[in-house]
């Protein structure tokens, strides 16, 4: 489904965190690839936010 | 939280229930942890990956002395098999790694509940006769071995085994059969055939390693015969019969035919491995199985019923200790509220036998019914290591959509093809390009550079080939 | 272009010279390539990475055999050394490789001219006797042993040699002396010891392995002595004296102090390498070296004289076979008008010792210099498959910013580190954190799972310590 976003591993685990859709933001990171702090700097609410146990 | 006993209670330890459970009492959550067995760690330490690991490393040393590989680099050796010792260094190594754990779940204030437990409710457990209370519970009961119609597995004999079994043999057989030419049979069958036996594996596929890379999977092939294994591919058996300390294993083609019957002096069944939740009480908390008899949960690792957690080889997935891991790393940041999460596109795949053989991400085949892909290939003979070291067999496969460059998966067969695929995995869950592997420096002279090649080769440009 | 014979010529054919003038090739550029030794390869698989590796592949199981490992294994031998064995299997390897690269120049359209090049003019080039023109000269002419002042090599005597010497020892020396702790002196003071020398490593540094992180270079300081090696570190050699078929070593404390003298049959001087210039003709070019005698160049491999562009060991950076295959592919690329690019930040160093030592990236000393970090650090005892492999030695440090959490240096010392080193390297071309790493899914059991685990400890949680 994330097909052709590319972000790192904990970027991907940050935006499912923060409810933050990667499609959404722009790649700083190395080959354009979106990392902790893209997603860090990012609003929320454009996706699902995961719910706290 | 102060009505129950624990925040987490886990149920059975091994790779994913002791990570679990670790994990979480890292998290600050009190946490129990419930193990039938004698010993922590689970199938994996016990009776899998680590005791087969110890008799694979030890019968490569066996073989490379016996079969003149260390006689052709000038060492002149006539080895003598000590098969007591070489079961000793076994032991020792299950016995160091599962008190290992224990001194873990010390260290972390882990409690290890003795005994098996069954549910009463979602939130009660009974241990050996004992009743405890969990606001969650984790069901990581993992797997055992399935057994083949009709043939009975009587370990204490040695006869017909299963892979505990095979691992515990006190003496070399002369003929071994392997039913089943998936990863575990082939890794006993060579640990056995190393030390000197004669191996048959029967495997009612067409081709051995189900599941894996067809290209893998036919070279495994080649290289495996010509260890000296016999292959009986596109073969099923149909009986099993003990005398004394022998027996007779009747096949016959898959598709129907002449039947064969082959002595052997051990038989291993390995046809796969079961979720264990007999016993479980699954019954009483109202949890389905699905039709494979596994317990199927979300994406955050919860099942149909709230508070009831599920990790490892009991749910759908790889039956793989470091996918129960991540997955007991995952659910224990679930429940603590944080984000776990395990990316079931990127789980590399290891068989340990010499070449080893590694992959992760899709296969060729898969890949293809994706769309278009376009394929690097590298032969271990043209890496300048694995031809110093005298290991020729084996390449690299890169899979790399055809339009994005996208890799989606890589296969390698080399001596240390585990150990590169970690790079592999690393790659794809930076979403890499094959270029993004080709541009990265290489240390040289090392088996890791046949990835490079391999990516390079991709886009049409290998150096050394 | 057609005024010039060739669009690139090539001088040198070490692994950045021989990988230029293919992917030159590649890119439709005509291309030779002049060599002065009788084949190609250069220093790396004539005389260094290859036939080094050879014998430290084959030594290792000599000692593995000799040394109890196997015994302890359950594998009982009386290993009886054929030096001219394993002299004929590390000869094999280079003359396949070497041969190998031939054939790569013939299957690429790349001219081998044969002789030591000499410039012209910035576009004209002599060898052997014949004039050649070219529109891009790369200077690929690598390094060669730098002498010890007052100290004669005489590798054919075989008493004082260098590192082309000290693998062509017909028979094992009794005590060998090898000045120099750094990685070549270590590695063939590896290969001897463990073929039965007694060997001590003189050191001016207080320290081996000079540019290596401080943990790893301690830890490697146990390491070699344990394995039976005698260290003598802040001390400097001050005379070499050669009697007949015997050595004395004069040595002192490198700050002064009471000299000692050591016997040996063998001194190995391995002090460094300078680079190859003489002889080439640069002052034809009017091209100045640099204060080190290296040949600078801008981003793209260019020199300050237009059309001659220099890589590899001639040029300033580690001294390494990949950082030259690297930039050999970059100087290609750029000369055919493409963007070669070498991240000199994230180029991997491999000591090939057992076990390997190797890292990417800044030292834990270098990091701190440019701001906070945080370090996490797992012992390869606790690694399961280590354990189980009976290889307990090393551990595996992360370096990330503190801040940031991105990874600024990866260290390991273990069994397969170089192969290990590829997935750091890997991850740090993404600009991986310490998080990323510890989030990608990991074999198990696998070497490989200590890069994740001292990843975790980064951020204060690894599982299994
Ligand atoms: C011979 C062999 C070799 C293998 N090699 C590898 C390998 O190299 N790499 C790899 O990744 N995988 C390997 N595997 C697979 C690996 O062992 C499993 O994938 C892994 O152990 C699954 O972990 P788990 O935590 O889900 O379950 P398990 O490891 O099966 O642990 C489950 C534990 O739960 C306990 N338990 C069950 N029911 C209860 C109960 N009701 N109450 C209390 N305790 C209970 C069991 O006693 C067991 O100890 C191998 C397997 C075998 C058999
Ligand atoms: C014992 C030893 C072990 C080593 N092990 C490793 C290792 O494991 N890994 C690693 O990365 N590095 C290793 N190195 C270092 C590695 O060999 C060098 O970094 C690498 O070879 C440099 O490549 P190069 O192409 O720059 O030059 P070189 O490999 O030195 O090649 C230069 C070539 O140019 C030729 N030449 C010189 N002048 C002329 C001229 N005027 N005309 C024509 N030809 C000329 C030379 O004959 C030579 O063949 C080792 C070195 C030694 C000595």
């Amino acid at each position: 489904k994330d097909d052709r976003v590319i972000a790192s591993p904990l970027a991907k685990r940050l935006a499912a965190a923060k409810g933050v859709d990667l499609d959404s933001l722009t790649g700083s990171g190395p080959h354009g690839r979106i990392i902790k702090a893209d997603v860090e700097g990012a609003q929320p609410g454009t996706a699902k936010p995961k719910a706290a146990a | 939280m102060a009505d129950y006993d624990y925040d987490v209670l886990v149920i059975g330890a091994g790779p994913g229930g002791y990570v679990g459970a670790i994990r979480a009492a890292q998290l600050g959550l009190k946490t129990a942890c419930a193990e039938g067995r004698e010993t922590l760690g689970g199938t994996c330490l016990n009776v899998g990956c680590i005791p087969s690991k110890a008799l694979l490393h030890a019968s490569e040393y066996f073989e490379a002395a016996k079969g003149g590989a260390m006689a052709k680099m000038g060492i002149k050796v006539t080895p003598e098999l000590d098969l007591d010792v070489m079961q000793g260094q076994r032991k020792d190594a299950v016995s160091g790694l599962t008190g290992g754990i224990e001194f873990l779940f010390k260290k972390n204030k882990v409690d290890w509940l003795k005994g098996y437990a069954q549910f009463k409710d979602a939130h009660t457990v009974e241990v050996a006769g004992k009743t405890y209370t969990a606001k969650n519970v984790v069901i990581a009961t993992g797997s055992s071995v399935t057994p083949l119609p009709g043939v009975e597995i009587d370990n204490a004999k040695g006869v017909v085994v299963d892979s505990t079994g095979a691992l515990e043999l006190s003496a070399v057989p002369k003929k071994m059969v392997v039913i089943g030419g998936g990863v575990i049979g082939l890794e006993l069958g060579s640990v056995w055939r190393r030390l000197g036996a004669e191996v048959t594996v029967v495997e009612f596929l067409d081709q051995l390693l189900p599941g894996m890379d067809m290209d893998v999977r036919k070279e495994a092939s080649k290289i495996f015969k010509k260890q000296g294994m016999t292959l009986k591919l596109s073969t099923k058996v149909t009986g099993v019969e003990v005398k004394g300390k022998k027996a007779k294993v009747t096949v016959e083609p898959s598709k129907g035919g002449d039947a064969e019957v082959l002595d052997a002096d051990v038989v291993l069944v390995a046809i796969g491995r079961r979720p264990n939740v007999d016993g479980l009480g699954l019954d009483k908390i109202g949890l389905e199985l699905n039709q494979r008899g596994q317990i199927e949960t979300d994406h955050d690792f919860a099942t149909k019923v709230d508070g009831v957690w599920a990790i490892g080889d009991v749910i759908p997935g790889p039956m793989l200790a470091h996918k129960a891991e991540d997955e007991g790393l995952a659910v224990a940041e679930n429940i603590a509220g944080l984000t776990g999460i395990v990316n079931h596109d990127v789980i590399p795949g290891v068989v340990y036998t010499q070449p080893e053989i590694a992959g992760v991400g899709l296969t060729e085949e898969a890949a293809k019914e994706r769309g278009a892909v376009k394929v690097g290939k590298f032969p271990m003979l043209a890496n300048s290591r694995a031809k110093t070291n005298h290991e020729p067999d084996g390449f690299v496969k890169v899979i790399a959509d055809a339009e994005t460059d996208r890799v989606l998966g890589v296969w390698c067969i080399a001596s240390v093809a585990g150990t590169m695929i970690a790079q592999a995995a690393q790659a794809m869950e930076f979403g890499a390009t094959s270029e993004d592997i080709a541009y990265t420096c290489h240390a040289h002279p090392t088996h890791s550079e046949a990835i490079k090649e391999a990516a390079m080769a991709v886009t049409g440009k290998p150096i050394h080939i």
